[in-house]
C-alpha cells in the first residue's frame, strides 16, 4: 500500500516549499509562450465588434445590408443571430454578449463583422446603421436605489424581501446575514461609531485584452481558442448560447496574461463562434484596450453604512453593516459576499449586515479577486481603526482583543476551524516595521482580511512514461505559476525529481469538468487531485512490482520514489524505482497512470493583516506609499516565491483601488477613461518593495495543508492604506479613491474649519 | 494606393516585408513577421507590453509605422537569448519568479536590456523609473526590480 | 486589400529635405499630418478620428534630426527625440527646466520617439515641454511656401489643438538662446502616480539674479490650467526686486493661481488644479533660485 | 435530527424560521426534506447553494455526509475571482 497522507504538520517535505524555476519559465522570458491573440489559423477572418455609444437606449432598429454588401465581409451578426438560451443561468450572458431589445451601458455589444482584414471590417462597422432612442440613464448605486430612477428592467422584482415588492426597481435582490440582536448590542456600548463609505468601481486591469480564435465546421463542430480562467466554463457558455452539444465544442485554453476574476465568464468567444459558423471560415476577435475598459466586467462600485459598538475595555458589543453595491446591467453584484465577509475578522455576539445586489447603466460587473469583499473590509475596518483610536488602544491590540479564532461563531454562520488571524496579528506586532519611526506627514495603518477560499470540480491525469517521466493534465489554466505547483506535489508524492515531471493544461475534450481558476482553488483543489492522481499511480506501480517480484500488493510499500518489500516477511527484493517499473510497463500489464476526478472540499479559509506607511504631501494631497508588510497565511506554501508574489500582488492592487483607480462617468453616461493612460494602475515607481511574512497554519481538509492563497490578500489593502492616509493626513477618508483632489480638500477644509 | 515594400533588419536577419501605410510595427511583427513575442496590451503606447528596440532605442512598436521601420534595426523579444542560452536578464527573472502571468515579460525584459546597456549599475528608483511605461498587473513589481538589480550586481562582476 | 473601402487609403512619405515636406504639405489640402515621434498621431489614428490622407515622416531630413550649437544657445531639429535631450551635456547644463520638462513627457519609450516640437503642435494645454520653453524663451522656426519666419513658443498654440501654423507650414527647430549669468529655469508638474499621467496642473519658472541674489529678470507659465499654456506676468512681477523671499514666494503662488483658469475634468477638479498651480509655481522657483546660484 | 441555519433572507421562504430541525444523512436529503417543508426554498436553492458542515464549505455535494450532531449552514452559492 502506498504511504498514507501524513498529517500536514509533521510532514517533512523534500520538494514542496523549495522554489525552482517555473516549467513554463523559459517560454514565458522566450516570447515562446502563447497567449490569447497568438494564435492564428489558415483563411482567419477578423472580427470587430460595434458597441453602444450611449448608456441607455432601446435599439429600435439595426442595419446590416450595407455592410453585408462590402466586398471582404463574410458575416454580420446582430441580436438575430442570438435566440434566448433554455438554461436560465444563461440569459443574462447572452444578453450582455449581444444587446436585443436595449443597449444598457456605453460599450454594450450590439453587432459584429467578420471580414478578410481589419480595415475591411472597420469599414463595414461604419456601414451598420444602429437606430437608437436614447433612455435616462443611471450609473450611481445611491441614485439607481431612488424611487424616481430609471428602470432597467421592466421585469426586476426586488428577491429576499416578503412580500415580494409589486412594483419594478433596480435592486436584484435583498440579502441578510448574522446572528444576535445587535440593537441590544448596541445598548451595551460605551462608544459606537457610525459611517457612511463609498468606493469607486475598479477594474481588474489584467495586461492581456481578451481574445480569441474560433472555427466551426458546417458538420457542427467547433474549436475555440481563448485566453481565460476557465475553458470548460467558455465551453459549456458557448454551447449553450450557440444551440451546440458540449461534446460537439473543444476549448483550448491558451497561456492567459492575467485575469483576476475578469475572464471567469464569456464576452467575445460567442460572438466569435456564432461568426465563424455563419462564415465557414476560422475568426478571430482581439479586444481592443477601450473595449476592456468598457464591455468586459469592473467590479462594483458601492456605498456602505457601518455602526460599531463597543465597551470601554475594547470588546465589541455589537456590528452592523448595510452594503449597497452596483454591478453593471443585470443582477449579481457580489454584496452577498461582503456581507457574508464584512465581520468576518472578529468574533462576535451581535451581528448584523444587509446587502442590496443594485443594477445600473454600467457593465455587468465580473469577479475580482475576492469578490465584494475589500470594499466591505474598507469600510469596516476604517470603523476599527476609528474606535481603537478612541478607546486609546493600539489597533492591532483591538483586533487580537476581538479577534476570530479557532471555535469562533463566524459573523456568516458557521464555525470556525483552525485559522491564522491571531497568529498574523501576533507577528505584525513584533515586526520591524511595526516598530519602525515615522516622520512628519506621515502615517501607519493597519487593516485585517478575510476570504473564504473554494475548491470544486477537479479532474487530472497523471501518466508515467516508458522512460520514467511524468506527464500531468490539469484543466486550469495557468495564471501565476500553478504548473510549478503542480509539478512539486506530483514529484514529492512520487519520490521523482522535480524536473522529471511535466504539467500541461489539456483542452475540453481531454479531461472532465473542471471548475474556473477562481475562488484561490487551484494549488488547494487542483493540488489535491494531484496528490491523489499520484497516489492512485503508487497503488498501479506498487502492483506491478508485487507482480514482477511475485508476491502480494500489500506487502510492497512506495517510499521515497521506490517499490520496496513491506517487511522481513515480504522477501528480500531489490527495490524498484518508478523509472524502472515504468521501464517494463508495457510486459507487467500496459500503461500506468493515476486519476482523480473529484469535487473537492475542504477549501480552508485565509487571513491577512497588512501594514503601510504612507505620507502625505499636505500641500498637493498625494500619497507616496513608502513602506508595506503583508502577513498570511498560506496553509503550506508549496512554492513560496509564488505565494509572496500573490501577497505582493494583491496589495499593489489594493494600493490602485485605494488611491488612484476609479471607472469615471460622464453626465452622459458614457466612461471617460477607458484607457491605461487616465484609469491609474500603479507603475513600478508608484511602489516600495512589498515586504511579505507567510504564515503556515495547516488547513486540514488538504494533504499537504494548503489553502489558497491568491485573493486575500486584496481583502486588507484598502483599508490599511484609508487608516494610513486617515493618520498622515489628520483626516478620516471615506471615499475610495484617495485621490489628491479628495485628499487636499480634506486637508484645507480641516485647515479652514469647515 | 499599393502597399510598401520595407526592407530592414530583425534580431540581426535582413527581413522584408510588405505593409499598409497605416499599419504600425506591432501589426507588422506579429501578423506578418509571426514574430508574436511582442504583445499588444494597449495600442497607445501607455502599457509597454510592446516594447522593442529601433536602431538601439527603446520604443513601443504600437506607436511606430511599420514603414518606419525601413533601413533600420529591430530587436524583439525573440532575439534575446543566444541560441539556447538565455540573456542574464532572462535567466534572473525565472530564479526570481518575476512573472506571474508572464504577458508583460517580454516588454520587461526588452525595457531592462536597454536600461543595463546605458546603466550597468542603477539604484532602485532609477530602475523603478525607468520601468514605469511597463505595466505588470500580477507581481506589484517587487521580484521584477529585484531580479533587474541582482543582473546589474551579476554582470558587474563578471 | 484589393477591396473598394469608401474611404481613401492613407500615403506615407518620408521626404529628405524641409523643402520636400513643405511641397507635400502644401499640395495636401489640409489632410496631410507630419510624423516626427508619433506618439500623439498614431494614437489619435487608432481612436477612430478620420485618418489622415498623408503622413510626412520627417526623420529622413537630416537637419531635423541635430541638436546644434548657435549664438551661444542651441537650435533642436524637429525631429530629435526628447531622450537626446537629456543625453546632450551641453543642453542639460543650459537649460536643465526645459530637458527636465521635456523628459517628463510619457515613459522611457515615449522619450525615444516623442519630440518637444510634437508636443508643442499637438496643442495640448497640459504639454510638459511648453511651459517650460516659454520660461526659457524658446523660439520656433516655422518653414513653409513662403520664407522662413521665426514664433515665440508662447505664440505657437492659439487654442486647444489649435496652432498659430499657416497651411502649408511646419516647424523645422526650436532655438533655445544662450542662458544668462547667474539664471537658471526649472519646471514642475502635477500627477496623481508618479509617472504615465498627463499634468493635472504646471508650472515652469525662469529667473535671472544680480550679484547680491536679487531678481532681475524672470519668466513664469503654467500649464494645464486652462486652454493653452500660458506666461503669467503679475507672478513673474512677485519675483522680480526680491531674493525670493517668503513674502515674494506667497505672493507668485497667489498670482499663478490667480491666473489659472481650469476645468473640472478626470485628472483634477478646478479647486485642486488652482491651489496646486501656485505650490508647483512656488517648488520650481525654489528650484531655479538654486540653479541661479549655481548651487 | 440535523439543525440547520438558513442565512437571513430565507428566513421568510421558511416560514420566518432561521432554524430547522430536519433528518438528513447527507446534502442532498438535506435540500429535498427543505423544499418539502418549505416550498417557497426551491427558487433560492435553485440559484445555488453551498453547505457549511462542521465549518467546511461544500459546493454541489450531495452525498457529504450530515451527522445528527453536525453544525449545518446553508449559504448563497460562492464563487471567486
Amino acid at each position: 500500500m502506498p504511504d498514507q497522507g501524513q498529517i500536514a504538520t509533521k510532514r517533512k517535505f523534500k520538494l514542496v516549499g523549495t522554489r525552482p524555476v517555473r516549467p513554463d519559465g523559459v517560454d514565458k522570458v522566450t516570447g515562446r509562450a502563447r497567449f490569447g491573440a497568438d494564435m492564428t489559423a489558415p483563411g482567419m477572418l477578423h472580427a470587430l465588434i460595434l458597441r453602444s455609444p450611449h448608456a441607455h437606449a432601446r435599439i429600435k432598429s439595426i442595419d446590416t445590408s450595407r455592410a453585408e454588401r462590402l466586398p471582404g465581409v463574410k458575416a454580420v451578426v446582430t441580436r438575430d443571430d442570438f435566440a434566448l438560451p433554455e438554461r436560465r443561468d444563461l440569459v443574462d450572458i447572452c444578453y450582455n454578449v449581444m444587446a436585443r431589445e436595449k443597449a444598457l451601458y456605453d460599450g454594450h455589444a450590439v453587432a459584429a463583422v467578420a471580414a478578410v482584414s481589419k480595415p475591411v471590417a472597420r469599414e463595414a462597422l461604419r456601414r451598420i446603421k444602429v437606430v437608437y432612442e436614447i433612455l435616462p440613464h443611471v450609473t450611481d448605486v445611491d441614485e439607481a436605489m431612488k424611487p424616481n430612477a430609471p428602470i432597467l428592467h421592466k421585469d426586476m422584482r426586488t428577491k429576499g424581501i416578503d412580500p415580494k415588492p409589486s412594483k419594478a426597481s433596480n435592486v436584484a435582490r435583498q440579502w441578510e446575514f448574522g446572528h444576535g440582536d445587535v440593537d441590544r448590542g448596541f445598548t451595551e456600548a460605551d462608544i459606537v461609531v457610525e459611517r457612511t463609505f463609498k468606493t469607486a468601481a475598479t477594474h481588474q486591469g489584467y495586461i492581456e485584452p481578451h481574445a480569441c480564435l474560433a472555427s466551426v465546421g458546417s458538420d457542427g463542430q467547433g474549436d475555440l481558442w481563448c485566453c481565460t480562467q476557465g475553458h470548460y466554463m467558455v465551453r459549456n457558455a458557448c454551447a449553450g448560447l450557440l444551440g451546440m452539444k458540449v461534446s460537439q465544442l473543444r476549448v483550448t485554453a491558451s497561456e492567459i496574461g492575467g485575469g483576476f476574476g475578469g475572464k471567469t465568464t464569456v464576452f467575445i468567444e460567442p460572438v466569435a463562434l456564432a461568426l465563424s459558423r455563419k462564415a465557414g471560415r476560422p475568426v478571430k476577435l482581439v479586444m481592443s484596450r477601450n473595449e476592456v475598459f468598457r464591455a468586459t466586467g469592473p467590479t462594483a462600485s458601492s456605498s456602505t453604512d457601518v455602526k460599531i459598538g463597543v465597551k470601554k475595555n475594547g470588546q465589541i458589543t455589537a456590528a452592523k453593516a448595510v452594503l449597497r453595491y452596483q454591478g453593471g446591467a443585470f443582477a449579481g453584484s457580489p454584496v452577498q459576499f461582503g456581507a457574508m465577509t464584512a465581520f468576518a475578522c472578529y468574533d462576535l455576539k451581535n451581528v448584523q449586515t444587509i446587502g442590496y445586489d443594485v443594477v445600473t447603466n454600467r457593465p455587468k460587473q465580473a469577479a475580482y479577486r475576492a469578490p465584494g469583499a475589500p470594499l466591505a473590509a474598507f469600510a469596516i475596518e476604517s470603523v476599527i481603526d476609528e474606535l481603537a483610536t478612541k478607546i486609546r488602544m493600539d489597533p492591532l491590540e483591538f483586533r487580537l482583543l476581538n479577534a476570530a479564532r479557532e471555535g469562533t461563531k463566524s459573523s456568516y454562520g458557521p464555525t470556525f476551524g483552525p485559522i491564522g488571524l491571531e497568529a498574523t496579528l501576533e507577528e505584525s506586532k513584533g515586526h520591524p516595521h511595526h516598530l519602525a519611526p515615522l516622520g512628519p506627514n506621515q502615517g501607519r495603518g493597519v487593516a485585517c482580511g478575510f476570504w473564504f477560499n473554494f475548491g470544486g470540480n477537479t479532474c487530472v491525469s497523471l501518466n508515467i512514461g516508458e522512460d520514467g517521466t511524468v506527464c500531468l493534465s490539469v484543466g486550469n489554466p495557468d495564471i501565476g505559476g500553478s504548473r510549478a505547483s503542480m509539478c512539486l506535489m506530483a514529484a514529492e508524492e512520487l519520490g521523482v525529481p522535480y524536473e522529471r515531471v511535466r504539467t500541461i493544461i489539456a483542452d475540453t475534450a481531454a479531461l472532465g469538468y473542471n471548475e474556473v481558476t477562481d475562488g484561490s482553488r487551484v494549488t488547494f483543489a487542483v493540488g489535491m487531485a494531484t496528490i491523489k492522481a499520484a497516489q492512485a499511480a503508487k497503488v498501479k506501480l506498487c502492483e506491478r512490482a508485487a507482480k514482477i517480484w511475485d508476491i502480494s500488493p500489500e506487502a510492497v510499500v512506495w517510499e521515497d520514489g521506490h517499490a520496496r518489500p513491506a517487511g522481513a516477511n515480504a522477501g528480500t527484493f531489490k527495490p524498484m524505482s518508478l523509472a524502472d517499473i515504468a521501464a517494463v510497463a508495457g510486459s507487467t500489464g500496459g500503461p500506468i497512470a493515476g486519476h482523480s476526478e473529484a469535487n473537492a472540499d475542504g477549501a480552508g479559509v485565509s487571513f491577512a493583516t497588512h501594514m503601510v506607511d504612507v505620507e502625505v504631501d499636505p500641500e498637493t494631497g498625494r500619497v507616496t506609499v513608502l513602506r508595506y508588510t503583508v502577513f498570511q497565511d498560506a496553509g503550506k506554501a508549496i512554492h513560496p516565491s509564488y505565494v509572496e508574489g500573490q501577497f505582493q500582488g494583491g496589495a499593489a492592487q489594493g494600493v490602485g483601488w485605494a488611491l488612484n483607480e476609479e471607472y469615471i462617468y460622464g453626465e452622459d453616461g458614457r466612461l471617460q477613461n477607458a484607457g491605461f493612460l487616465d484609469y491609474r494602475i500603479p507603475v513600478a515607481s508608484d511602489l516600495p518593495f512589498i515586504d511579505t511574512v507567510i504564515l503556515e497554519i495547516p488547513n486540514p481538509g488538504h494533504p499537504y495543508g494548503v489553502r489558497g492563497v491568491g485573493e486575500t490578500s486584496i481583502v486588507p489593502p484598502l483599508a490599511a492604506i484609508a487608516n494610513a492616509v486617515s493618520a498622515a493626513a489628520g483626516v478620516r477618508h471615506t471615499q475610495l479613491p484617495m485621490s489628491p483632489p479628495r485628499i487636499l480638500k480634506s486637508i484645507m477644509e480641516k485647515r479652514d474649519g469647515v | 494606393m499599393s502597399q510598401i515594400p520595407v526592407t530592414t533588419t530583425i534580431n540581426g536577419d535582413a527581413t522584408e516585408f510588405l505593409c499598409e501605410a497605416d499599419e504600425t510595427l506591432l501589426d507588422v511583427l506579429r501578423d506578418r513577421l509571426e514574430l508574436s513575442g511582442t504583445k499588444e496590451g494597449c495600442g497607445t503606447g501607455d502599457c509597454g507590453a510592446c516594447s522593442v528596440m529601433l536602431d538601439g532605442r527603446l520604443v513601443c512598436s504600437c506607436l511606430v509605422l511599420g514603414a518606419e521601420a525601413e533601413g533600420r534595426e529591430v530587436e524583439t523579444i525573440e532575439g534575446m537569448a543566444e541560441g539556447d542560452t538565455l540573456h542574464p536578464l532572462q535567466k534572473k527573472f525565472l530564479e526570481h519568479a518575476a512573472l506571474q502571468c508572464g504577458v508583460c515579460t517580454p516588454g520587461f525584459l526588452i525595457a531592462a536590456k536597454a536600461l543595463l546597456e546605458t546603466n550597468l549599475d542603477p539604484t532602485e528608483t532609477e530602475v523603478r523609473y525607468w520601468l514605469a511605461g511597463n505595466l505588470c498587473r500580477c507581481t506589484g513589481y517587487d521580484k521584477i526590480v529585484r531580479a533587474v538589480l541582482d543582473t546589474a550586481a551579476e554582470m558587474r562582476s563578471a | 486589400m484589393g477591396v473598394g473601402l469608401g474611404n481613401e487609403m492613407m500615403r506615407y512619405e518620408a521626404p529628405e529635405s524641409t523643402k520636400a515636406a513643405v511641397k507635400l504639405l502644401a499640395g495636401s489640402r489640409d489632410r496631410a499630418r507630419i510624423l516626427a515621434g508619433g506618439t500623439d498621431l498614431l494614437v489619435q489614428m487608432r481612436s477612430g478620428m478620420p485618418e489622415p490622407a498623408l503622413v510626412i515622416d520627417i526623420k529622413h531630413i537630416a537637419a531635423m534630426g541635430a541638436i546644434k550649437r548657435e549664438a551661444g544657445g542651441f537650435r533642436i531639429g524637429a525631429a530629435v527625440p526628447s531622450a537626446e535631450l537629456g543625453e546632450h551635456a551641453g543642453l542639460v547644463k543650459a537649460w536643465p527646466g526645459v530637458v527636465e520638462a521635456a523628459g517628463l513627457i510619457g515613459s522611457t519609450q515615449i522619450q525615444g520617439r516623442a519630440t518637444i516640437v510634437g508636443n508643442l503642435c499637438n496643442g495640448s494645454p497640459a504639454a510638459d515641454s511648453v511651459p517650460a520653453m516659454m520660461v526659457a524663451g524658446a523660439r520656433a522656426r516655422i518653414a513653409g511656401p513662403g520664407r522662413r519666419r521665426d514664433l515665440p513658443v508662447e505664440k505657437v498654440v492659439v487654442g486647444p489643438g489649435k496652432t498659430a501654423l499657416k497651411r502649408g507650414e511646419l516647424i523645422e527647430s526650436i532655438f533655445l538662446p544662450k542662458r544668462p549669468a547667474r539664471s537658471g529655469d526649472a519646471y514642475l508638474r502635477f500627477i496623481p502616480r508618479t509617472e504615465m499621467d498627463i499634468a493635472a496642473a504646471s508650472a515652469g519658472v525662469f529667473l535671472t539674479l544680480d550679484r547680491k541674489g536679487i531678481c532681475t529678470d524672470a519668466r513664469v507659465a503654467i500649464g494645464a490650467v486652462g486652454p493653452r499654456a500660458i506666461l503669467v506676468k503679475p507672478a513673474a512681477k512677485a519675483l522680480i526686486g526680491t531674493p525670493l523671499d517668503e513674502a515674494a514666494l506667497t505672493q507668485l503662488a497667489a498670482a499663478c493661481s490667480a491666473a489659472a483658469r481650469p476645468i473640472d475634468d478626470k485628472r483634477g477638479t478646478k479647486e485642486f488644479r488652482t491651489h496646486v498651480v501656485g505650490v508647483l509655481a512656488r517648488r520650481a522657483a525654489v528650484i531655479a533660485l538654486k540653479r541661479a546660484k549655481g548651487e | 435530527m440535523v439543525k440547520v441555519v438558513l442565512w437571513g433572507s430565507l428566513k421568510q421562504a421558511a416560514g420566518g424560521k432561521t432554524e430547522l430541525n430536519l433528518e438528513a444523512k447527507n446534502v442532498r436529503e438535506l435540500l429535498d426534506r427543505l423544499v418539502e417543508q418549505y416550498p417557497k426554498l426551491e427558487g433560492h436553492l435553485d440559484q445555488g447553494v453551498s453547505v457549511s458542515i462542521d465549518g467546511v464549505l461544500f459546493r454541489d455535494a450531495w452525498f457529504a455526509p450530515i451527522k445528527p450532531d453536525s453544525e449545518v449552514y446553508l449559504l448563497p452559492r460562492l464563487a471567486g475571482g
